[in-house]
């Protein structure tokens, strides 16, 4: 269906939906839902980025149908073109590989969400169609009907009733392009970077020429945690690995007298500050 | 046919996205599912423009569209550098802060 | 509304003038002094103690001050207020810091400053660093937060009986009960400490809430919370308000006085410094909830319910202290259910309306020497005594500290109403004035007043006979800390304050009640004393009666406990007063039956209710709101989709519950 | 079609009424700029000096409206609603903005700020690029004193040391994760050295602004944008810790992921709306509630949606669950602002949509909103009972205070709008001054938070302990403090508005809710310090008048609150 027919749709009269229109509907509306769908259930996220950009140009379409021609091109282009893409471009850069395994990690937490996603389904659905069912559309055949169509009368609009939400709007992109740049972008360094002359030097100029011993090296085990031995026995101070040895194998903090006034025990406090402690997260 | 089902079939994507950031776990797809109820909200401006015969909801739902798109930007940036830190963009692993 | 409430002519109070206009000394120098101390640090280490005194020996003089200026103006002349500034004032809601000096806030400014100045200077013995007996890890910083805290204590107390409204009253409500608070946990090395700082602190902010709303209750009627245009007005309060009213405060003063049902927290609060439980748990604050009721006399006059249950908790909780004060061996545990049961009379006593507002107070006041000193004098043994507080490791101390005994002596007397000593003064006329309630009720207050009257001589002569006389059980003994008892008497800095307590018990209700003394004084405010008639046993006959209970009492515990030896350890399993009962009383069969068993019962059962139910409830509490708090603190998982699914959980909840409540019902 | 054209009239706007909001946000533009032309040694200064000017001048002009004595009225085809509850707020906003611009600001508590650096703070946070330099660290350390293991030995004493209960040192230990540990030479060097990234005061502006909008908002449209322009800024500053990187981020990510998700639904309330009255001013909204033959259902089920969002932000149970985790991990002077700030305009959105657009249909949600209210007093009381961590417990306090708030504007009187903004002043001021008392309380991994580790604090510092004393008896509501006050406001309004049982509830949840403060204040003066225990850092001029200014309105409100009471009452909402 091209969009020159669903334009056709949208110029032609008011509220009631014809013929043409409830086809678009019901080829648009399955099609949009099968793209949110897919976007829940695929266990790939760059599928999942797909399936919302099938989703999006649906939308697109079905703004079409709808007499918003502007809103169905801004979605098509700017939304399923530009910002999806950036979706897609950011979970390439980070997230590709991380696809959700099957496990639910959280106890409960899918059932209860299908439960309160159908309860919520159940309310709105209640909600609107007793409201609406009845109710007649008007139809935007006037107010897109001025003669300059319906970009102007949506620009109109925005710069004398939404006068102050369109300017502010600006802060908002404001804020965005220095939250990118604060968020992301590493800032150059305050010493000069070293260049690879200057790293032969300190090397050759240093303590140590040869790599570092690894660790284990006529050792009893090949844990990283296990210094390596010279040949008289002696352990190599190089070895020792800094980041292990700098972090206590297990920190409790130095825990101040027990708070009487708490309302819980000692052991519960203990274990909170454990928990709330950092763990290694699996 | 009325254009009720529109609404409906906003609600139907509206309560996807909402189950979609309640049961995956990649950050980025629970913010897509965010769009996508932002999205869902715009199918509801439109078709209520249409119903109440004025061009108010086209509006908004520019405004939606651009209020959008800065989030986007910001959302990406949080978790592109929350990444970075952690290796992992899964929801679930930022999870030190509790009870 | 208001409108027409102002239109009510309210009696113009005149401004306070001469010492009165300094009057915000009173309250001015133990603040200064508290925050003086509290933030000086340890600099102030040697002669913090010394500045606390100062500023209540100083408040003192001022409250003398002003004293003798109201006594010399007219007995209608001697109400003023002295406004200090405007606090809270938007439209119909006007709050004024104001000072109300008149003889009933007098009285009690010179009671507090007056014993509070001889337990500051007490204090200054007890808490001393060197001492070896004054608690665990005295050290001069203790010392001077010690003296912060009560000067704290002071101020507040100071406010709450000054106020000129319900607004300052409850500011001085919640500073007495904040700076309680502290000083129950001060010593913070004890758990036991902190855990009855705990349940006091909730057991009064039950209160708390009970009074709060009062005043909310008052505002929105009355569109004020100035006590003169309060009382004014309390003809336009309809019955229901009033009675709600009337409850709510009285809901107050039982947190605050340890009265039924809120008394479990009293006893606890014997894990403080002993100064404190003098001054704090038996002669000022404890008696705050009379205070209440007394100011609030207009309010109770206009409802009879409300002084009823007044008097019916004044009468359970009289009755109730009484008995479980015969059942500890804790020599600070029995002075206070001695101080509950006592606070009972005096709540009976202002619950009874004109009748009785003038007794009850008389009696706080007396009441203020006699335990006060008796606390100090417990201090003072337990000064001597390695601050062992078990009276069976007592015994035979008159020897060693005559000075507490005989000081001890005056107070007990005083307060088993030994004749012409105060305590018969006050006690006996609130018992009269019970009996002498029309029809069921005094046959019912007045026998329970005359009951608990002799279970007071009883359990006072015990604790006197197993403190000071028999045995010398602690030569064999050893302190928990492992040394040896060397009893002493204490310094002088601690027996001139019992010394002068000990004339006040003697002597106080004598002259008090000299020519209706405090009773004409007090009319200006809670009104002329009227006798109540109509009685059911005639008052000759509640007066000898009375007498005779207590006599009963006394021989029956020299009976028990003054003829044969002190078992050291309380007896298991059966507690002591079982197998005292069977051994000394087992001859007279029917007696044990009728009497003894019935008696030793309810004892067993209300010291059993005492600290498994009231204490339990409270601990219960505590413990279900921390385990709540843990269970929900778990719902915190950290994960953001849990988040999110509560948040879509509240939402459809939300929804849900909108809808309904907008069309379920209808259609 | 031949292309015509139509001159359109520009909505009139009253430039010296928002001259406030306009002036707020052009000096967040100018901060940009600032930000990008400046070379980097002068921008702390001049940013500092730009922000603070920018605050005085906004509340300048401001006075000098309020006291022009014009009339409330709506400007820019209603889009804003200047009247005198707006200008309560905006006032109340702005002295918010400028104790929590100076807590931001601050440089000399944590040397070179509490934000990341250029170089550091971002590079540190990339695992391989921040394990590396950890090493490499090491690694110079080790060169440069005499070798061995007694060497390595001590480093392993020192790092125990200094990482004892450093979250960030310990989270080096767990695979995924490795910024620098915080309190190692070369974090410490940097620091001192690179100043903190001064985009975070523009940010800081943008959000006033946005707040400033939102209590203003006269129609749903603006409040949207005003929601987003608020939000967007704070999420990113939740995320820009110099230390506890990982804290942080999580903060950030979850406060943004959270908050779209509410935005979500009041968005989705927001198109409910507009299609059950056509419109999304609020006015509108409530004659269509009068008039229309559409069924409610439209309506409340909007309703509903709307206030998640609104409730949301104001950190209203259950909606709340986001406010703990984020007011631990952010930086503690941004917590400050946002706890005070946030509160204000949330409440204000919701005090104005429920006045205007609902107040014809109160008796039907009324019930529903005495429940959240419940709900909320409750579990900030209770769940404070156990917290552990300082920022933590003074979170749950705010979810217990949001319960109060809440009490007061579902009291839909004036009496009940006044106390509800008083008290907005009151806590906020308390609360900005807490925790810019924590900000203080440090050790060598940073601020101290934990409260076991505040144990004795009084004895280190008998100053800090009487400030905090003194913030914490306020926020329990003890006479003769602002939280007594604004209390008393609130519960007297809404008992004159008959919901006496939930002014009960919400007695008992203070009375339980100040068992947690005086927790932390028996801690502070009755345990015994550790002997590692935390210092009290020498607070700059910034957080030493931000810490001031918050104690003595604080003293102020509790004494003499009759000004500020009668600005508040001083007119209704203008729609």
């Amino acid at each position: 269906m091209s969009t020159a027919a669903l334009a056709q749709a949208a110029t032609d009269n008011g509220g009631p939906v014809g013929l043409s229109e409830a086809i678009a509907f019901w080829i648009l509306g399955p099609m949009a839902l099968a793209g949110a769908l897919g976007m829940v259930f695929a266990r790939n996220a760059v599928h999942s980025a797909l399936w919302l950009a099938l989703a999006m140009l649906n939308l697109g379409a079905l703004y079409m149908a709808q007499q918003a021609p502007f809103l169905g091109f801004v979605q098509i282009i700017v939304y399923t073109g530009a910002v999806m893409m950036l979706f897609l471009f950011v979970l390439m850069l980070v997230g590709r590989d991380s696809s959700d395994s099957v496990v639910e990690a959280i106890k409960g937490q899918r059932l209860a969400a299908a439960v309160l996603g159908i309860g919520f389904v159940a309310l709105m659905v209640g909600s609107l169609a007793r409201a609406l069912f009845s109710v007649t559309p008007i139809g935007l055949g006037a107010a897109n009907g001025v003669p300059s169509g319906n970009v102007a009368a949506l620009g109109r609009l925005l710069f004398t009733q939404y006068l102050f939400p369109f300017e502010l709007t600006s802060a908002l992109l404001i804020t965005a392009a220095l939250g990118a740049m604060l968020m992301t972008f590493p800032h150059t360094r305050t010493t000069a970077k070293s260049g690879q002359r200057a790293t032969v030097e300190a090397r050759l100029r240093g303590a140590r020429v040869s790599p570092l011993p690894g660790p284990g090296v006529f050792a009893t085990a090949n844990s990283v945690a296990t210094p390596a031995l010279l040949p008289d026995g002696s352990v190599a101070p190089e070895s020792l690995s800094e980041i292990i040895e700098t972090v206590p194998p297990s920190a409790p903090a130095p825990l101040a007298p027990v708070d009487a006034h708490a309302l819980v025990g000692a052991d519960h406090a203990k274990s909170d500050r454990i928990s709330s402690g950092e763990e290694a997260q699996p | 046919m009325t254009p009720t089902y529109y609404l409906l079939l906003s609600a139907l994507l509206f309560s996807i996205g909402t189950v979609g950031v309640l049961v995956r776990r990649n950050a980025i797809v629970v913010f897509m599912c965010i769009e996508l109820m932002l999205n869902a909200v715009n199918l509801s401006l439109v078709t209520f423009a249409r119903v109440n015969g004025g061009l108010d909801g086209q509006v908004m739902a520019f405004f939606v569209m651009v209020v959008a798109a800065a989030e986007v930007v910001v959302g990406l940036a949080i978790i592109m550098s929350i990444f970075r830190a952690r290796r992992s963009s899964s929801v679930d692993d930022a999870n030190l802060l509790k009870y | 509304m208001s409108a027409s409430l102002l239109a009510t002519a309210v009696e113009q109070i005149p401004a306070a003038t001469g010492v009165g206009a300094k009057a915000w000394l009173l309250v001015a120098l133990p603040a200064l002094s508290s925050a003086v101390l509290f933030l000086a640090g340890r600099r102030a280490n040697t002669w913090g103690h010394l500045l606390g005194c100062a500023s209540v020996v100083g408040a003192f003089a001022v409250g003398v001050a002003l004293f003798a200026q109201a006594l010399s103006a007219a007995p209608d002349q001697r109400t003023t207020e002295l406004p200090l500034f405007s606090w809270i004032s938007v439209g119909a809601l006007h709050v004024d810091f104001a000072l109300r000096l008149d003889p009933l806030s007098l009285a009690f400014v010179l009671l507090i400053t007056g014993v509070g100045s001889l337990i500051h200077i007490y204090s200054i013995g007890y808490m001393a660093p060197h001492g070896q007996a004054s608690g665990a890890g005295h050290s001069d910083p203790s010392r001077r937060r010690f003296f912060a805290q009560l000067n704290l204590f002071v101020t507040a107390m100071l406010l709450l009986v000054l106020g000129n409204n319900f607004v300052l009253l409850y500011l001085g409500w919640e500073g007495v009960g904040l700076a309680s608070y502290l000083l129950i946990g001060f010593y913070q090395d004890r758990p036991s400490a902190a855990t009855a700082a705990k349940k006091a602190f909730l057991m009064n902010r039950v209160g708390d809430v009970g009074l709060a709303l009062a005043i909310f209750l008052l505002w929105t009627h009355l569109g004020t919370v100035q006590y003169s245009q309060v009382f004014a007005r309390v003809g336009q309060l309809t019955p229901g308000v009033l009675f709600a009213v009337c409850a709510l405060m009285l809901l107050g003063a039982c947190g605050k006085s340890g009265q039924f049902p809120l008394q479990a927290w009293l006893p606890d609060a014997m894990e403080g410094p002993t100064p404190v439980s003098a001054l704090i748990h038996a002669a000022t604050m404890v008696t705050a909830g009379v205070y209440l009721v007394a100011r609030c006399n207009p309010i109770y006059d206009a409802s009879a319910n409300g002084r009823l249950i007044v008097t019916l908790v004044g009468v359970i909780t009289l009755l109730i202290g009484a008995i479980i004060g015969c059942a500890y061996d804790d020599i600070k545990k029995v002075l206070a259910y001695s101080t509950v049961s006592q606070i009972g009379y005096m709540m009976l006593g202002v619950g009874l309306g004109p009748a009785g507002y003038a007794l009850g107070l008389m009696h706080l006041y007396t009441h203020g020497f006699f335990k006060a000193g008796l606390f100090l004098g417990a201090g003072s043994v337990m000064h001597g005594m390695n601050d062992d507080v078990d009276m069976r490791h007592y015994g035979g101390l008159r020897a060693y500290m005559p000075i507490t005994f005989y000081t001890f002596l005056a107070g007990y007397l005083a307060l088993i109403g030994f004749p012409f000593l105060s305590g018969y003064y006050s006690k006996d006329v609130i018992i009269e004035a019970a009996a002498a309630q029309p029809g069921w009720r005094g046959l019912v207050m007045g026998g329970a007043a005359m009951l608990a009257a002799g279970l007071t001589a009883f359990y006072m002569t015990r604790l006197v006979l197993m403190t000071f006389f028999g045995e010398k059980r602690w030569q064999n003994l050893r302190g928990v800390d492992g040394k040896e008892y060397h009893p002493h008497e204490s310094p002088a800095v601690m027996t001139v304050p019992m010394i002068i307590l000990a004339v006040g018990s003697v002597g106080a209700g004598f002259l008090l009640q000299l020519n209706h003394a405090l009773a004409s004084w007090l009319t200006p405010t809670v009104g002329e004393l009227r006798e109540s008639e109509g009685g059911l046993i005639p008052p000759s006959l509640v007066g000898v009666g009375t007498l005779l209970l207590s006599a009963a009492g006394v021989l029956i515990a020299y009976l028990l406990i003054g003829r044969r030896p002190t078992p050291v350890v309380r007896p298991e399993p059966v507690s002591w007063p079982v197998r005292a009962a069977r051994r000394d009383l087992y001859a007279n069969a029917i007696n044990e039956a009728l009497i003894a068993r019935p008696g030793i019962w309810l004892c067993r059962a209300l010291v059993y209710l005492d600290n498994k139910g009231v204490d339990g409830l409270v601990n219960g509490t505590a413990a279900l709101l921390g385990g709540g708090s843990g269970q929900l603190r778990r719902l915190q998982t950290g994960f953001v989709r849990s988040y999110a699914l509560g948040m879509l959980g509240g939402g459809v909840l939300i929804i849900a519950a909108l809808l309904i409540l907008r069309f379920g019902i209808q259609s | 079609m031949t292309l015509q054209t139509i001159p359109i009239t520009v909505p009139p706007v009253a430039y010296y009424a928002i001259s406030p909001l306009l002036v707020v946000l052009g000096a967040a533009c100018l901060g940009v700029l600032v930000e990008a032309f400046l070379p980097r040694h002068q921008r702390w200064a001049a940013q500092v000096t730009l922000t603070l000017l920018t605050l005085v001048v906004a509340g300048a002009l401001l006075g000098a409206y309020a006291s022009s004595g014009a009339p409330a009225a709506t400007t820019l085809s209603g889009s804003l609603s200047v009247d005198r509850p707006t200008l309560f707020m905006w006032g109340t906003l702005l002295a918010f903005g400028l104790v929590g611009v100076l807590l931001i600001a601050d440089r000399s508590v944590e040397p070179g700020g509490a934000f990341i650096t250029d170089a550091e703070g971002v590079a540190s946070g990339t695992h391989a690029e921040g394990v590396a330099s950890g090493t490499d660290a090491g690694r110079a350390a080790g060169a440069a004193s005499a070798g061995g293991i007694s060497r390595a030995a001590s480093r392993v004493g020192a790092g125990s040391a200094t990482s004892g209960t450093s979250r960030a040192g310990v989270a080096v230990a767990a695979p995924p994760a490795g910024p620098i540990p915080a309190g190692t030479p070369r974090n410490r060097a940097t620091a001192g050295r690179a100043g903190m990234r001064t985009e975070v005061l523009p940010l800081t502006l943008f959000a006033l602004g946005g707040m400033m909008s939102f209590c203003a908002a006269n129609d749903l449209l603006t409040m949207f944008v005003a929601l987003e322009v608020l939000s967007l800024p704070l999420y990113l500053l939740c995320g820009l810790a110099r230390r506890r990187r990982l804290l942080s981020q999580e903060a950030a990510v979850k406060y943004f992921l959270l908050g779209a998700f509410a935005s979500a639904f009041f968005l989705y309330g927001l198109a409910l709306l507009y299609g059950y009255a056509g419109s999304v001013k609020l006015a509108d909204i409530s004659s269509a509630a009068a008039a229309s033959q559409r069924s409610d259902t439209l309506l409340f089920a909007g309703l509903a949606l709307l206030v998640v969002g609104l409730l949301f932000k104001g950190s209203v149970a259950p909606f709340h669950t986001w406010t703990p985790d984020v007011y631990q991990g952010a930086p503690t002077s941004v917590t400050a602002f946002m706890a005070a700030a946030t509160k204000v305009a949330a409440f204000g959105a919701i005090l104005r949509v429920l006045t205007i657009g609902f107040g014809s249909t109160r008796w039907e949600w009324r019930g529903v909103l005495w429940a959240v209210a419940i709900v909320s007093m409750v579990i900030g009381a209770v769940i404070g009972l156990t917290q552990t961590d300082i920022k933590r417990m003074l979170a749950y306090s705010s979810v217990a205070h949001a319960g109060f708030l809440l009490v007061g504007a579902i009291a839909i009187t004036q009496r009940g709008l006044s106390g509800t903004m008083f008290y907005l002043l009151t806590y906020g001021f308390s609360t900005i001054a807490a925790f810019g008392v924590v900000s203080l309380v440090r050790d060598a991994d940073g601020e101290a938070t934990q409260l076991s580790q505040w144990a004795g604090l009084a004895k280190r510092s008998p100053l800090v302990a009487g400030v905090m004393t003194f913030l914490l008896l306020s926020l329990a509501g003890i006479p003769l403090t602002s939280g007594f006050t604004g209390k008393f406001a609130i519960f007297s309004a809404a008992i004159a508005d008959g919901m006496a049982p939930l002014v009960v509830v919400a007695l008992i949840a203070s009375a339980v809710a100040a068992f947690f403060y005086l927790r932390v204040i028996v801690l502070m003066y009755f345990s015994e310090p550790s002997v590692e225990g935390p210092t009290v850092s020498v607070p700059g001029a910034f957080t030493t008048a931000a810490v001031t200014v918050g104690v003595l309105i604080t003293l102020l409100l509790g004494v003499a609150p009759t000004m500020a009471l009668s600005w508040a009452g001083a007119g209704p909402f203008v729609g």
